[in-house]
């Protein structure tokens, strides 16, 4: 009963937050809501045993790509008025589009679940279990390739977001190590004969 | 009792919420790019969801994969919009037409 | 030892006119005209021998192969000769007139600086024209046939400058190319129903096909000997020259006067009616197209004699005559009369060349003025080309005893004996004919040669007898004129000289007809005198005169009465003006038309720019869809993604 | 292994011509040299083809075949027979001549220009040698290549317009035939042309590669009224470009008739021949019309060049016809020969024809008809040569341009006598068009400053236009060796053509 009353509740609220993320209409309000989002699934993620994810989500989503979004908005200073106009505009098929993908869903989900009867809850898993040791043994053994491509990735990513937003200023003052190498001794001394003074 | 149907059901809530979403704040990329966040977020939700009802896994692993690449592609695409802010004052949608046939 | 004689008469000429058109400057003037003279001379020599010889008996007629032209899908086409006495007739007379008119050429031509060219045309012609006679299959018959055309094409823009030259030239080729057209047509009809292009195996073969139809139009089936005649005298009728073809002959006449006296009096222009007579076995199928023959003859004779009387041109007015006795060979040739015309045509080719030469004479004299009214009284200047004239004019008309009486008289008489359709009319029309050329060739002959003297004094007191070169000619000439038709009439008319190379069925057979009342030429000379033509012929000469040396002045009275009629003889019965301004500019027009509109319009615009465009426009409406906004993009996929996963979700 | 014959007159003009590349601009005579060197060889390469073809065999000659690319079973297949055998002699003979042509007149980028026909030749070599589908298929396409560089570089004002509108029109025709080839190997399981033969094919199928193959060919031809990109390229194109074009470019598509349409698809070609021949009909006419007023001299080639291979695709599907109204192929043969006979023909009279332009042009640089008059004064030479080319593309007896015009009136009155009552159009309108440009331009007095100062032909030239006058006498004089190497050949297609596939 317990977990029914979790999942309903963190259900509501992730649905609510979901709502908030669409509708709020500061950007700041948005990712707020999406924090909400994210914290709530991470709860009904532990409900489904997998607690290494939900830690992962937290920690990462919430910790670094939110934070990330957030110094982003706050940064560019959007002007909510005009990124708001015409909200409703393109409702009406947004809506029709909604309800159309629900529709499927409502179909898949409900009306063909007899096909997916089998797939009744499993039993909880042993108390000693470790989703992170089960994770982990499947991911640096099968998945060893994948994974460090996503490390790859992660890197690129990372070159990438600073190659793009670096900008050099024009009079900053800045080392350029190959012209240091190559420097000779012409270039930065000048032996100078000069002729010593005459007593008078 | 909360059965796969249930699970299913939020998710795809979620998911539609998320597209949604793009239509309704169309004309904001931050918002277009958190909508796209929620729809992954759905995605992974039934990732899990399966991994857990199916009893394997590999589900699991590709949550974490697609975890990976939405963290990657949220970082780019939040510094191509640092870029393009920088260039014209605005990321307003409507003016990103050079695209336009 | 046959076939090196003929090669020789065929090649000679053909020698000489390669080496003093390439050679030309090598050679130098005198150089090319010996050569070509030599060659003709040559040419002429062996073609007598080869008559004499085919009349005394020595020599069999031949039929054979010099070489394989090619074998396409089993139908051997080859070049080779038939000579017979038909053949060898012609060949006669056309080396006997080449050669007299290279010996004149050397006077006539002798200050213009395409000298070696001119002799080289000459020689060239001599040779196509010997093909064309002596070929024994159609291919060949074709190949001269076209040959002297092209000939006849640069020999009249002889003078390339002069706009009416080549005007004329083009005209001629052109007009002479519509006939071929039909020649043309004619020879693929009889490759289709015989499977040969030899002619004795088409003439052997022709009574077993020539009873088929052709279906020309649906539902109308051609007698096929008739089409085939038809096809072929379509042919004739341009290289003869016969009414609607004739337009070129008169224009062909700026071309230098020997030109005129070669081709388009002696030899080229009689082409039609040498094929027609060597056609003779199928003509003699058709009623029809013999018919045809007859009254297309019949008409050039008589209409187009009646514009000899309005022509002021010396060149022209022979001309006219030139169609009008080609009319009458052909008359010869409807009635089935083809000895007659055969005949006509060897006499005709002495006196015309000798008219024409004749009149060069006096254009040279005249210093190149052609102009009969700036004339009169040259007789006291130029005694042999005077008394030549006079013989050559006298053959025209037919003045009893000359060679022209025999052959003229024969005709009429044959035209009088023939019952096919049509004969009528041609024998009222050569009757007629016999007063015009009468009344045209002596007005001519009037106002050049009798009179007051109408030139100028700076050309009279030039006025001298051409050299011998020109007289020479002019005298060789005149003699046959006179006895030609003493010496073959009874020959050539009744006594079988053409043996099978003429054919005439048995209820076409005029001649024997006409020979009931005697056949000897004395015998033909008394029927003669006492016959409708003879005193014709008279009030014809009578006639001019009385209007042009007796009374002049009766002259604007006459012409008073008859406005109307000489308006429309002046206007060429409007052929010209038909052609020029109706079916020349029709033409281009068409063309104009065609390319404007089909090829640029239709073709370019619409299909290929058009195609072009639609492309551009339909690329333009598409490209709207690309707005460059980022959220109509996500849009896109959005619903193509909810489609396919609905159409994923129907299907399974 | 023997040095392979055809190999040899494929790539040796090839490498020539990347040879004469290397040797580059700079050294330009050198250049000259060694492109006329390559052209000689590869024609005297190419005389003992004809001197050692039999005769007596309708089968395919000097075979080479080496598999290519076997995943697909593409060979490199090569072979002659009595149909391309000439045309492969008229190739390298004709490009002998452009070389020559070309001496003097090309002044920018020479050795680029001589490298362009010479690995043009080879191609065409190819094409006309190929007896693997896809091989005939790569030289058909790598051979546009040159010839748009030829056009787009050395090309008139309007060049660029002209090439592209010559390369679309053939592109998208050719693109058709490469389904259809596609198609052929699917079922037949081979590209081998003489294995296409004899698969057989329901009349859908047939109906469907005939109209493919025909858009190909007919584009190449060209027939009305697809013929439109021929004027344009013409008049933009160089004068050893318009040559090569005329000469044997235009060849290509009747050659494709005979080589695929005709044994590949025996009854489509037979219910649908009415198509080709109201086509060619019209061509024949319909062009001389046009070609009468048109005022640009490479036009009027052009059009007449039309107006004549109407001729050709009208002997090639005459037989069907006949076959119908007599019941026998008396005379069918007649018509493919003549179909052949005046390719070769027209080869060299249009080639020289437009020399002629190009010896004026080269001179005035116009094209105009009114910018000339009275040419015969200053050049008489050239004009004597000039008005027996006209009398040749008019079809007169003794040259080579009536040999064809002659056999496929011959046969086509067989076939219906109103075909032949209108291919015969062609004398009077082809001797209407042609004397008349001729009497514009050669006779009369001289119209302008411009031709007074015009010099006559100098050897080289005189040497180009000669041999050509050779060989079109010698070929109007005594076909017969032609007619002899073709007649197996044609013998054996009539076969084909009647043999249903169905």
């Amino acid at each position: 009963m317990i977990e029914s009353a979790i999942f309903y509740t963190f259900g509501a609220v992730l649905l609510g937050a979901g709502i908030g993320v669409i509708t709020a209409r500061n950007p700041v309000h948005s990712a707020m809501f999406l924090v909400l989002a994210f914290v709530t699934s991470a709860f009904i993620w532990m409900l489904l045993e997998a607690e290494f994810l939900a830690i992962v989500l937290v920690l990462v989503y919430v910790g670094a790509v939110m934070v990330l979004f957030l110094f982003v908005v706050m940064m560019l200073d959007v002007k909510i008025e005009q990124a708001r106009a015409g909200f409703t505009r393109y409702a009406p098929l947004g809506i029709a589009v909604v309800l159309f993908i629900v529709a499927m869903l409502g179909i898949v989900v409900w009306d063909r679940t007899q096909e997916m009867n089998f797939l009744q809850a499993p039993a909880r898993a042993a108390a000693d279990y470790s989703n992170t040791e089960a994770l982990g043994e499947l991911l640096y053994t099968q998945y060893v390739y994948p994974f460090e491509l996503a490390a790859v990735i992660l890197l690129v990513a990372i070159v990438a977001a600073i190659a793009l937003t670096m900008r050099r200023r024009p009079g900053l003052k800045v080392q350029d190590v190959g012209r240091q190498v190559v420097v000779r001794r012409e270039d930065r001394v000048r032996l100078v004969n000069i002729e010593s003074e005459k007593g008078e | 009792m909360i059965g796969l149907s249930h699970y299913l059901t939020l998710s795809g809530l979620l998911f539609a919420l998320a597209v949604a979403g793009i239509f309704l704040n169309r004309k904001n990329v931050i918002l277009l790019l958190m909508c796209i966040e929620l729809m992954l977020l759905a995605v992974n939700f039934n990732f899990v969801i399966l991994a857990r009802f199916l009893g394997d896994t590999a589900g699991q692993v590709f949550v974490f994969f697609i975890l990976t690449v939405a963290a990657a592609e949220s970082a780019i695409g939040l510094a191509i919009l640092v870029v393009l802010f920088r260039s014209r004052r605005s990321i307003s949608v409507r003016e990103l037409d050079s695209m336009k046939g | 030892m046959m076939e090196q004689v003929l090669l020789a008469i065929v090649l000679s000429p053909l020698a000489a006119a390669v080496i003093a058109g390439l050679f030309g400057r090598v050679i130098g003037r005198a150089g090319a005209h010996w050569i070509t003279i030599l060659g003709v001379g040559a040419s002429f020599l062996l073609s007598a021998w080869v008559l004499a010889g085919l009349l005394g008996g020595r020599l069999e007629p031949y039929d054979g192969a010099v070489y394989t032209w090619g074998i396409s899908d089993g139908v051997r086409m080859e070049v080779g000769f038939l000579i017979d006495r038909l053949s060898a007739l012609m060949m006669t007379v056309v080396t006997f007139v080449s050669l007299m008119v290279h010996v004149y050429t050397v006077g006539y031509m002798r200050e213009d600086p395409g000298y070696q060219r001119f002799f080289s045309y000459i020689s060239l012609f001599t040779f196509a024209m010997l093909m064309l006679v002596m070929a024994n299959n159609f291919l060949q018959l074709f190949f001269g046939w076209e040959a002297v055309g092209v000939v006849s094409y640069l020999l009249i823009g002889f003078w390339f400058k002069r706009p009416t030259a080549i005007h004329a030239n083009l005209k001629a080729f052109v007009v002479n190319r519509v006939g071929d057209f039909g020649f043309l047509l004619g020879i693929a009809a009889i490759l289709s129903l015989a499977g040969s292009l030899d002619y004795a195996e088409v003439f052997a073969s022709a009574p077993s096909w020539s009873r088929q139809t052709v279906e020309v139009l649906a539902g109308r089936p051609w007698d096929a000997a008739t089409l085939v005649c038809v096809l072929l005298f379509v042919g004739a009728m341009g290289k003869s020259a016969q009414v609607p073809l004739h337009v070129w002959l008169p224009d062909s006449m700026e071309g230098p006067t020997p030109i005129s006296a070669l081709i388009h009096a002696a030899t080229m222009v009689t082409a039609g009616v040498f094929m027609v007579a060597r056609m003779s076995p199928l003509f003699e199928l058709s009623t029809t197209a013999l018919s045809v023959v007859l009254v297309i003859g019949a008409t050039t004779a008589f209409f187009m004699g009646l514009l000899g009387l309005v022509q002021n041109d010396i060149k022209r007015v022979v001309a006219y005559s030139t169609l009008s006795q080609l009319g009458y060979m052909m008359v010869a040739l409807g009635a089935s009369a083809y000895a007659a015309g055969i005949f006509h045509l060897g006499t005709h080719a002495f006196f015309k060349a000798l008219l024409f030469l004749a009149a060069g004479s006096v254009i040279i004299a005249m210093h190149h003025e052609q102009d009969i009214r700036k004339m009169g009284g040259l007789r006291r200047y130029m005694p042999v080309t005077y008394w030549t004239a006079l013989i050559g004019s006298l053959a025209l008309i037919g003045f009893p005893g000359f060679s022209g009486f025999f052959s003229k008289d024969a005709i009429i008489e044959a035209v009088h004996a023939s019952a096919i359709p049509g004969a009528r009319y041609a024998y009222l029309c050569v009757l007629l004919g016999v007063f015009v050329t009468a009344l045209y060739t002596f007005r001519m002959f009037f106002m050049v040669f009798h009179g007051k003297e109408r030139m100028d004094e700076h050309t009279r007191s030039h006025l001298k007898e051409s050299p011998w070169v020109v007289t020479l000619p002019l005298v060789l000439l005149a003699i046959p004129s006179v006895v030609a038709g003493w010496m073959t009439e009874q020959a050539l008319l009744f006594d079988g000289y053409f043996g099978s190379s003429i054919h005439v069925s048995e209820s076409h057979d005029v001649l024997s007809t006409v020979g009931e009342h005697g056949t000897a030429p004395s015998a033909f000379l008394v029927h003669g005198l006492s016959g409708y033509p003879f005193f014709i012929a008279m009030a014809g000469l009578a006639t001019a005169w009385l209007l042009y040396l007796r009374r002049p002045d009766m002259l604007p009275q006459a012409t008073a009465r008859l406005r109307g009629i000489i308006r429309l003889l002046a206007n060429k019965y409007y052929f010209d003006d038909l052609n020029e301004k109706v079916i020349a500019p029709g033409a281009r027009g068409l063309g104009k038309g065609l390319w404007k509109l089909g090829d640029e319009i239709l073709i370019d615009g619409l299909v290929v720019n058009g195609s072009a465009r639609m492309v551009g426009w339909l690329a333009g409406v598409v490209r709207q869809v690309q707005t460059g906004y980022l959220y109509h993009y996500a849009f896109a996929m959005i619903i193509g993604l909810a489609l396919m996963l609905g159409w994923l979700l129907m299907k399974g | 292994m023997e040095l392979s014959l055809l190999s040899t007159l494929i790539w040796l003009p090839v490498f020539g011509g990347l040879a004469v590349l290397a040797v580059g601009d700079r050294r330009a005579a050198l250049s000259r040299w060694v492109a006329l060197g390559v052209s000689v060889v590869t024609f005297v390469a190419s005389v003992p083809l004809f001197a050692g073809f039999d005769r007596t065999t309708a089968a395919m000659q000097f075979v080479e075949r080496h598999p290519w690319i076997e995943r697909f079973r593409i060979e490199y297949y090569l072979g002659v027979d009595g149909i391309s055998m000439p045309l492969i002699l008229l190739t390298t003979f004709v490009t002998v001549l452009v070389v020559i042509a070309g001496w003097k007149v090309i002044r920018e980028r020479p050795s680029q220009y001589f490298a362009a026909f010479l690995v043009m030749e080879g191609l065409m070599n190819g094409v006309f040698a190929s007896l693997d589908a896809m091989l005939f298929y790569v030289f058909w396409e790598a051979m546009l290549i040159p010839m748009f560089i030829i056009i787009g570089v050395w090309g008139g004002p309007r060049r660029i317009y002209a090439t592209l509108k010559f390369f679309l029109y053939t592109f998208l025709g050719s693109v058709l035939m490469l389904v259809a080839l596609i198609y052929l190997y699917m079922g037949s399981g081979s590209y081998a042309i003489q294995d296409f033969y004899t698969f057989p094919l329901g009349m859908r199928e047939q109906v469907l590669i005939f109209i493919a193959f025909l858009t190909a060919f007919a584009v190449k031809v060209p027939m009305w009224p697809v013929h439109t990109w021929l004027p344009d390229a013409h008049v933009e194109a160089p004068t050893g470009g318009s040559v090569i074009l005329a000469a044997i470019m235009l060849k290509m598509g009747g050659y494709g008739f005979v080589r695929f349409s005709l044994p590949i698809t025996p009854d489509a070609s037979m219910s649908l021949d009415w198509l080709v021949l109201v086509l060619s009909l019209i061509a024949v006419v319909y062009i001389g019309f046009v070609a009468l007023v048109q005022s640009d001299m490479k036009k009027l080639i052009a059009y007449s060049s039309i107006a004549h291979m109407g001729f050709v695709t009208l002997g090639f599907f005459l037989g069907f016809s006949i076959l119908r109204r007599t019941g026998g192929l008396e005379g069918a043969g007649m018509g493919l020969e003549g179909g052949m006979v005046q390719m070769i023909s027209h080869g060299l009279v249009s080639g020289a024809l437009f020399l002629c332009v190009g010896v004026l042009y080269d001179r005035l640089h116009s094209r105009d008809i009114a910018a000339y008059g009275g040419v015969a004064n200053t050049m008489p030479r050239f004009a004597a040569l000039m008005v027996f080319f006209a009398m040749a593309n008019a079809g007169l007896p003794g040259t080579s341009g009536f040999v064809g015009e002659f056999l496929v009136i011959l046969a086509s009155f067989r076939a219906n006598p109103w075909f032949a009552f209108l291919a015969a159009t062609t004398l009077v309108l082809g001797a209407a068009y042609t004397l008349w440009m001729v009497k514009r331009v050669v006779f009369g007095e001289v119209a302008n400053d411009g031709v007074a100062g015009l010099t006559d032909i100098d050897a080289r030239e005189g040497l180009v236009l000669g041999v050509l006058a050779v060989a079109v006498l010698v070929l109007g004089v005594w076909p017969a060796p032609l007619l002899e190497v073709m007649g197996p050949t044609i013998e054996n297609l009539l076969d084909l053509m009647v043999r249903s596939k169905l």
